[in-house]
């Protein structure tokens, strides 16, 4: 049993506020993301878990015991740090039985451990090199080996990815995908990178600002994201959000838009409740649609609305066509060679998908 | 094509020149003042006397080394210099490891355990390091005799340590910065406390500054008069009061050889250092010695 | 909530501390009380032996009154300018020359740097000799057939400040030229690649690109140079002895001699104490950027 | 003899040589480092040995006993002054002051010393009621000495008035020999200025202008002639004078690079050191004045204050052994001076020594017994430092003689 809660934690630095009242409950073997901007407070709210910050109010529970005034090393927990952390003097085995040595773990059940890190993360050949001596791919094994020796109730880590460079990121996260699934072990991740967190999560928690904008499973964070914050910083192209007008015909709920030159749009049916429906009906909303949520349209389907293309960026399996509408920006992920720039496009919304975002608070509604 | 590749190949040539030229001449200005002591000491007194001060000697006699180490006289006391080079090994080791054990860990502990009020104390330690030294003596004088500790060479000790700490702790402070507060925090998760963090990862890791320090504080207890002078008496004296002593003399024939193996053996030990360890030095510096 | 802490976190809590307060003391007693206590004895009668009375600023009058003092003064701004210059100017030269790939780059770079090693109680009379005329480099020129030849700086009052320049100059190179040598590796050599594609000479990048990236190096430098400079007392006591006619006396020099040669322990209480303000006053706003740098850094 | 006398004999010796080795240390600070002076002071010690105390030596040397007086200082400031500490001219009166000398009346009326001493004299060894030194010897500051061959190759006889000595400059540059040797060190020009000072203006003006410290004399006429006459002797010197020390300066009158030195009579040494006879070789010869006069200056021992008796004890040995004539004859043939005691035996010394043994009488009785400036024995050294910065600039620089006296007053004013 390890679960995590996080129960209306705060964290100040004299008057200076970095986590206002977050909550966040995770059941054992979740892996949760925290997913967010540098300085919104993720990294903070990871060492206050982790007991190398102080919380200035509110509790921390792992498997279900307050941690709040526990040193760290009896929080029962690893972590793995940005810049690997590894004791520069001592060799990998060190590195790694260093925990265990100081925990007073007998010689031969050290090294037993230290084997069963090693082969599991393939490093047995690299036990008695220096880390000056280690590439950038194999340190972090090394810090992660070092975490996994500890067999702890709760893995920590803090950006363990963005020191490496893209093509042995993507590996280093399917490794870590890997070992979540072998461990089964509650994971808490920091992390920056919307694609780690799709990836790898079960739980995300979105966060600005030392508020927590979305804890949700990815693909609910993806597809029915909380607010505009939550829908622009999650996918990539991010999802485009188009000022509009709510109209209502009969149980037939539409989003109005303008195409420059062209007059306005109508996107119909859209996934509002009526109540909602009749509460926005003429007034200004934001219209999120994802970019793949475009199609073009074909044969005797009448288009959702025609536009003037301004760039196109094919990217090999698809292209990204560029076009303006409502004065924003809209980006369609369209199949190659479908479009070209200058060229007029008839384009197709799947309307189930569309978002509708209050125009002031930019909170989603429903 | 081809005269322009000469052209560029003299100009080359040219720079180079203009390198090692000046490179060799600086460093016979540098070297000058060595080459006379060193000349100096191997002539006799006569030839010194007869004129001739910078050329090299008529005859080479190690006498004046052999008097100035064992047989020249300070006061009544006629042991040459070899007491006080034992009296200044017996106080530079110890201040040596004290002041950069302590400046060790202060500088770990104004880094990795920084608490309100720290930087304010590592400010007023490092205005220690810029204090005239003549401006502290009497009243230093006062609290070593009520320590019971004047004249003898651990109250120097002391001294040495009380006013080496600012710099060490400068030297380990701005080192210790540049080491990733992660590390720390990984130790802590790994259940080190406050001294096995110290003793286990961060000092290991420091040995480039730890060099540094011992070379700069060796150097500076090493050569230091005024303390010694102040401080010690007679037969607890270290060696560069007793070189003092060989050489100011007041009323005599001076022995300019004698002189000059008296200052060449004082030098020695510090010369050592710097010739085996400069190479550290340098590097040293660069990690973190002196911001960058 | 506080109670819950044991007794070791609450140690923990504080080890740090009580580890660093040895030193709290030490400095505070060395450094702070001492100078409080030199601070006292500067506005008191004291002559021979410490004396604790007031005369409120009677000492520093004195001070001012007397022009050995104002040699001082004025010989430690002449000698400070032209150290620091001459010491950075070569320091820098020998440090961008060695830069260049030179063989045997070791060694000389133990010859420039092996003066910072030995104290001047040391070197100063072989110094005394190469700048006598009669013994030292005008001897010298002279028997190699340049009788007209003259370089009797150290014999002139007006000259001699420069022969302590000189000297002081060549113990101090040796530690510029490490800083700046350790900036000039840190520097990426993309950049003068990049200056050179532009076309632009190799003096002509050290001036204009190289040594200003150089900065904080000179800051490092200038800072632990003046330092040296305002505790220059072995070097002038070992070199001139304050000679000719006191000509190259400074504060140390003059300190020391007031207080232990000439019974005017106020006198010479005030003198350090205008030594102590003239530190702080160089030092102080290097402390403060360099404290304030590092409160951003966290 | 009988192997149980031998026995005895031997058994009585044993606590005795155990008891001497017991009876306790005297710890001295004094700043004699020079081989010379290093012998003059074994002949004290020596003598202090027989008596059962060990010396424990605390020499000092460098600059003048500056370093010597702030080590007292310090071990003072740490209550842990030495035994005994070599004093030059006021300091040891001032240290009388501040109460940390021991009185030394019971010594002096016990054996005699009082009456041993030539009345100025006690002015350095008396401080109000309480003797509180012990002379071990006077030198006479006021000496020419000069190289015989040279002189005579150029015709001079002894010089009678500074001018003569200064009239003989060109002759003898003509002949390739520098007039005067000399060092710029402030005290060696200072040595030839208060010369000049006394021997132009006589006793009386030196006493006013130097002891008392007269502002009238200080910026009178005479004192700029004083200053206008150490502007010719500087024409007397040679550009390398810089840095010389005093024994190089001597060196150079002994090989007749130089004729003539100005200096106290510790160079002395340096001439029969290289085998040198007087009046054969060299000559010495008083500063050339119409007013014989007679600078001295004295080395003298203070003992500090201590309630230890076995310290107190050590002390009192050590001041028999300063005071003990045969020490002071001994001491004094090799340090270049002449006893302090004016009732021991001189026939033995030299005609240098001589000369001196009579010209003290000669003083003491014309009231022209004089102390050194240099040295300490005329001001407090405030004083004497104002002297010597002034005499050392105006040496070294182009400063008028006028200038010289304004600051000479300006500086004695401030240091008042």
């Amino acid at each position: 049993m390890s679960t995590l809660e996080i129960d209306r934690v705060r964290k100040s630095y004299g008057i200076h506020e970095v986590l206002k009242e977050v909550s966040i409950s995770i059941g054992t073997g979740d892996f949760l993301v925290l997913l967010g901007p540098s300085g919104c407070g993720k990294s903070t709210l990871l060492n206050m878990i982790a007991g190398l910050d102080s919380i200035t109010g509110g509790e921390i529970r792992i498997a279900g015991k307050v941690v709040n005034d526990l040193s760290p090393k009896d929080r029962d927990i690893a972590m793995v740090f940005q810049s690997y952390a590894l004791y520069p003097t001592m060799t990998v085995r060190q590195n790694i039985e260093f925990g265990m040595k100081i925990r007073g773990i007998t010689p031969p059940e050290r090294d037993k451990a230290v084997r069963t890190a090693a082969d599991l993360l393939q490093m047995s050949h690299l036990l008695d090199r220096k880390p000056s001596q280690l590439s950038g791919g194999q340190r972090q094994r090394v810090a992660m080996g070092r975490a996994i020796v500890r067999q702890p109730k709760l893995f920590l880590f803090d950006e363990p990815l963005s020191n490496l460079d893209a093509k042995l990121r993507v590996d280093m996260r399917t490794e870590i995908k890997r070992l979540h699934a072998r461990l089964g072990t509650t994971i808490v991740y920091v992390t920056h990178d919307q694609i780690e967190a799709m990836t790898l999560a079960t739980r995300v928690a979105v966060m600005k600002d030392g508020v927590v904008q979305q804890l949700d499973e990815p693909q609910v964070v993806y597809d029915r994201p909380a607010n505009v914050y939550v829908a622009k910083f999650v996918g990539s192209p991010s999802m485009n959000i188009i000022p509009g007008v709510l109209e209502v015909q009969g149980t037939v709920v539409s989003a109005v838009v303008d195409i420059a030159k062209r007059g306005s749009a109508r996107i119909s049916g859209v996934a509002v409740s009526p109540e909602t429906a009749r509460k926005y009906a003429g007034k200004r909303v934001l219209v999120g649609i994802r970019p793949e949520n475009f199609s073009i349209a074909a044969g005797d389907i009448r288009p959702t609305l025609t536009v003037d293309v301004d760039v196109v960026e094919p990217t090999g399996p698809d292209t990204l066509v560029v076009f303006h509408c409502s004065g924003a920006e809209v980006t369609a992920r369209l199949p190659p060679k479908q479009a070209s720039a200058g060229r007029e496009a008839a384009l197709c919304v799947d309307t189930s998908k569309v978002v509708i975002f209050d125009a002031d608070t930019e909170n989603r509604i429903d | 094509m081809n005269t322009e590749a000469n052209s560029a190949r003299r100009s080359h040539l040219l720079g180079r020149l203009f390198i090692y030229g000046s490179l060799l001449a600086l460093a016979a200005f540098y070297l000058m003042p060595l080459w006379v002591m060193i000349v100096t000491s191997l002539k006799s007194l006569d030839e010194i006397y007869a004129g001739s001060f910078v050329g090299l000697p008529k005859a080479i006699t190690f006498e004046a080394w052999e008097k100035a180490w064992g047989q020249a006289c300070i006061g009544t006391a006629c042991d040459g210099l070899r007491p006080y080079f034992i009296n200044s090994l017996l106080m530079v080791i110890p201040a040596v490891i004290l002041s950069t054990g302590i400046g060790a860990i202060n500088g770990y502990i104004l880094t990795k355990w920084r608490f309100p009020g720290s930087n304010f104390f590592f400010g007023m330690l490092l205005f220690g390091c810029f204090l005239p030294f003549q401006a502290v003596i009497l009243p230093m004088a006062q609290l070593l005799g009520s320590l019971r500790l004047s004249g003898t060479i651990p109250g120097l000790v002391l001294v040495h340590t009380v006013y080496g700490i600012s710099f060490t702790t400068l030297f380990f402070r701005n080192y210790f910065i540049t080491i990733p507060d992660e590390l720390t925090r990984a130790a802590q998760i790994d259940g080190a406390g406050f001294f096995r963090i110290f003793f286990s990862v961060m000092l290991p890791a420091a040995l480039p500054i730890i060099v540094v320090s011992c070379i700069w504080q060796f150097t500076q207890i090493w050569n230091d008069f005024l303390f010694g002078v102040s401080f010690t008496a007679g037969q607890s004296s270290p060696i560069t009061v007793a070189l003092n002593n060989i050489v100011n003399v007041t009323m005599g024939r001076k022995q300019y050889n004698v002189d000059m193996a008296a200052a060449m053996i004082a030098a020695i030990p510090t010369l050592v250092v710097y010739i085996v360890a400069g190479r550290y030095f340098v590097r040293g510096l660069t990690a973190g010695a002196v911001k960058g | 909530m506080r109670s819950t802490l044991s007794m070791r976190d609450r140690l923990t809590h504080w080890l740090p501390r009580l580890v660093l307060s040895p030193s709290l003391v030490a400095v505070f007693i060395g450094v702070y009380l001492f100078i409080a206590w030199t601070g006292w004895i500067s506005l008191s009668s004291s002559k021979m032996v410490p004396k604790y009375d007031f005369v409120g600023l009677e000492q520093y009058i004195r001070l001012w009154a007397t022009p050995r003092w104002e040699t001082a003064v004025v010989n430690l701004f002449l000698f400070t300018v032209l150290f620091l210059a001459i010491t950075i100017a070569i320091g820098l030269l020998i440090a961008i020359l060695l830069d260049q790939r030179v063989r045997a780059e070791g060694f000389l770079r133990a010859v420039y740097l092996y003066p910072m090693a030995l104290s001047f109680i040391v070197t100063g009379t072989a110094w005394k000799w190469i700048l006598n005329p009669d013994l030292g480099v005008e001897k010298v020129v002279n028997d190699l057939g340049w009788s007209g030849f003259v370089f009797d700086w150290i014999t002139r009052p007006d000259t001699a400040i420069y022969c302590v320049v000189i000297a002081a100059v060549w113990q101090s190179t040796g530690f510029a030229m490490a800083i700046f040598l350790a900036g000039l590796r840190g520097i990426d050599t993309s950049i003068i690649k990049a200056a050179q594609i532009e076309g632009a000479g190799l003096p002509r990048i050290y001036m204009s690109i190289i040594v200003p990236m150089l900065r904080p190096a000179f800051l490092s430098v200038i800072v632990l140079l003046s330092y040296i400079s305002i505790k220059s007392f072995d070097l002038v006591l070992a070199l001139t002895n304050a000679g000719p006619g006191n000509a190259t006396e400074m504060p140390s020099t003059f300190m020391f001699s007031a207080t232990f040669r000439r019974n005017q322990m106020g006198v010479g209480a005030a003198s350090a104490m205008m030594m102590l303000m003239t530190v702080a006053a160089i030092i102080v706003p290097y402390l403060y950027s360099e404290l304030r740098e590092s409160r951003n850094e966290h | 003899m009988k192997l149980t006398t031998l026995l005895a004999a031997s058994i009585a010796f044993i606590p005795a040589v155990a008891m001497a080795e017991e009876k306790g240390k005297v710890e001295g600070i004094h700043h004699w480092v020079s081989e010379s002076e290093v012998n003059a002071l074994k002949v004290i010690t020596d003598k202090l040995a027989t008596k059962g105390y060990i010396w424990q030596d605390s020499a000092v040397g460098g600059l003048s006993g500056a370093n010597a007086l702030q080590a007292l200082r310090t071990r003072l400031a740490a209550g842990n002054p030495p035994t005994t500490m070599q004093f030059l001219g006021y300091e040891g009166l001032d240290w009388a002051k501040e109460g940390v000398l021991r009185s030394l009346n019971d010594l002096y009326v016990k054996n005699g010393w009082d009456k041993a001493l030539a009345p100025q004299l006690l002015a350095f060894v008396k401080s109000d009621d309480d003797y509180i030194s012990l002379p071990i010897n006077m030198h006479r500051q006021n000496w020419v000495w000069a190289n015989k061959a040279v002189f005579d190759k150029a015709g001079l006889a002894e010089p009678k008035s500074w001018d003569e000595l200064i009239a003989a400059g060109p002759k003898l540059k003509e002949a390739g020999v520098i007039p005067l040797a000399i060092g710029d060190e402030p005290w060696q020009i200072l040595e030839v200025f208060e010369a000049i000072l006394v021997d132009v203006n006589g006793p009386d003006f030196y006493e006013k202008a130097v002891i008392d410290l007269d502002e009238g004399a200080l910026s009178s006429e005479q004192m700029v002639d004083a200053f206008d006459k150490l502007r010719q002797v500087r024409g007397l010197v040679d550009d390398g004078f810089t840095g010389r020390d005093w024994a190089v300066a001597t060196g150079m009158v002994a090989s007749g690079k130089a004729a003539m030195q100005v200096m106290g009579d510790w160079a002395k040494g340096e001439f029969l050191a290289k085998g040198m006879k007087p009046g054969v070789d060299f000559l010495c010869f008083p500063t050339p004045t119409a007013t014989p006069n007679y600078k001295f200056v004295i080395d003298a021992f203070g003992v500090f204050k201590s309630d230890d008796p076995v310290v107190v004890a050590g002390q009192d040995a050590w001041a028999e052994s300063i005071m003990d004539p045969e020490v002071q004859t001994n001491f004094n043939k090799i340090k270049g001076s002449i006893p302090a005691r004016s009732d021991v035996p001189v026939d033995d010394f030299d005609d240098c020594a001589k000369r001196s043994f009579a010209d003290r009488e000669a003083a003491v009785a014309g009231g022209a017994m004089l102390g050194g400036l240099t040295e300490g024995f005329a001001a407090q050294p405030q004083f004497s430092g104002v002297y010597s910065d002034v005499v050392a600039k105006f040496f070294v620089t182009d400063m008028s003689s006028k200038d010289a006296v304004q600051s000479l007053v300006d500086g004695i004013n401030n240091a008042r």
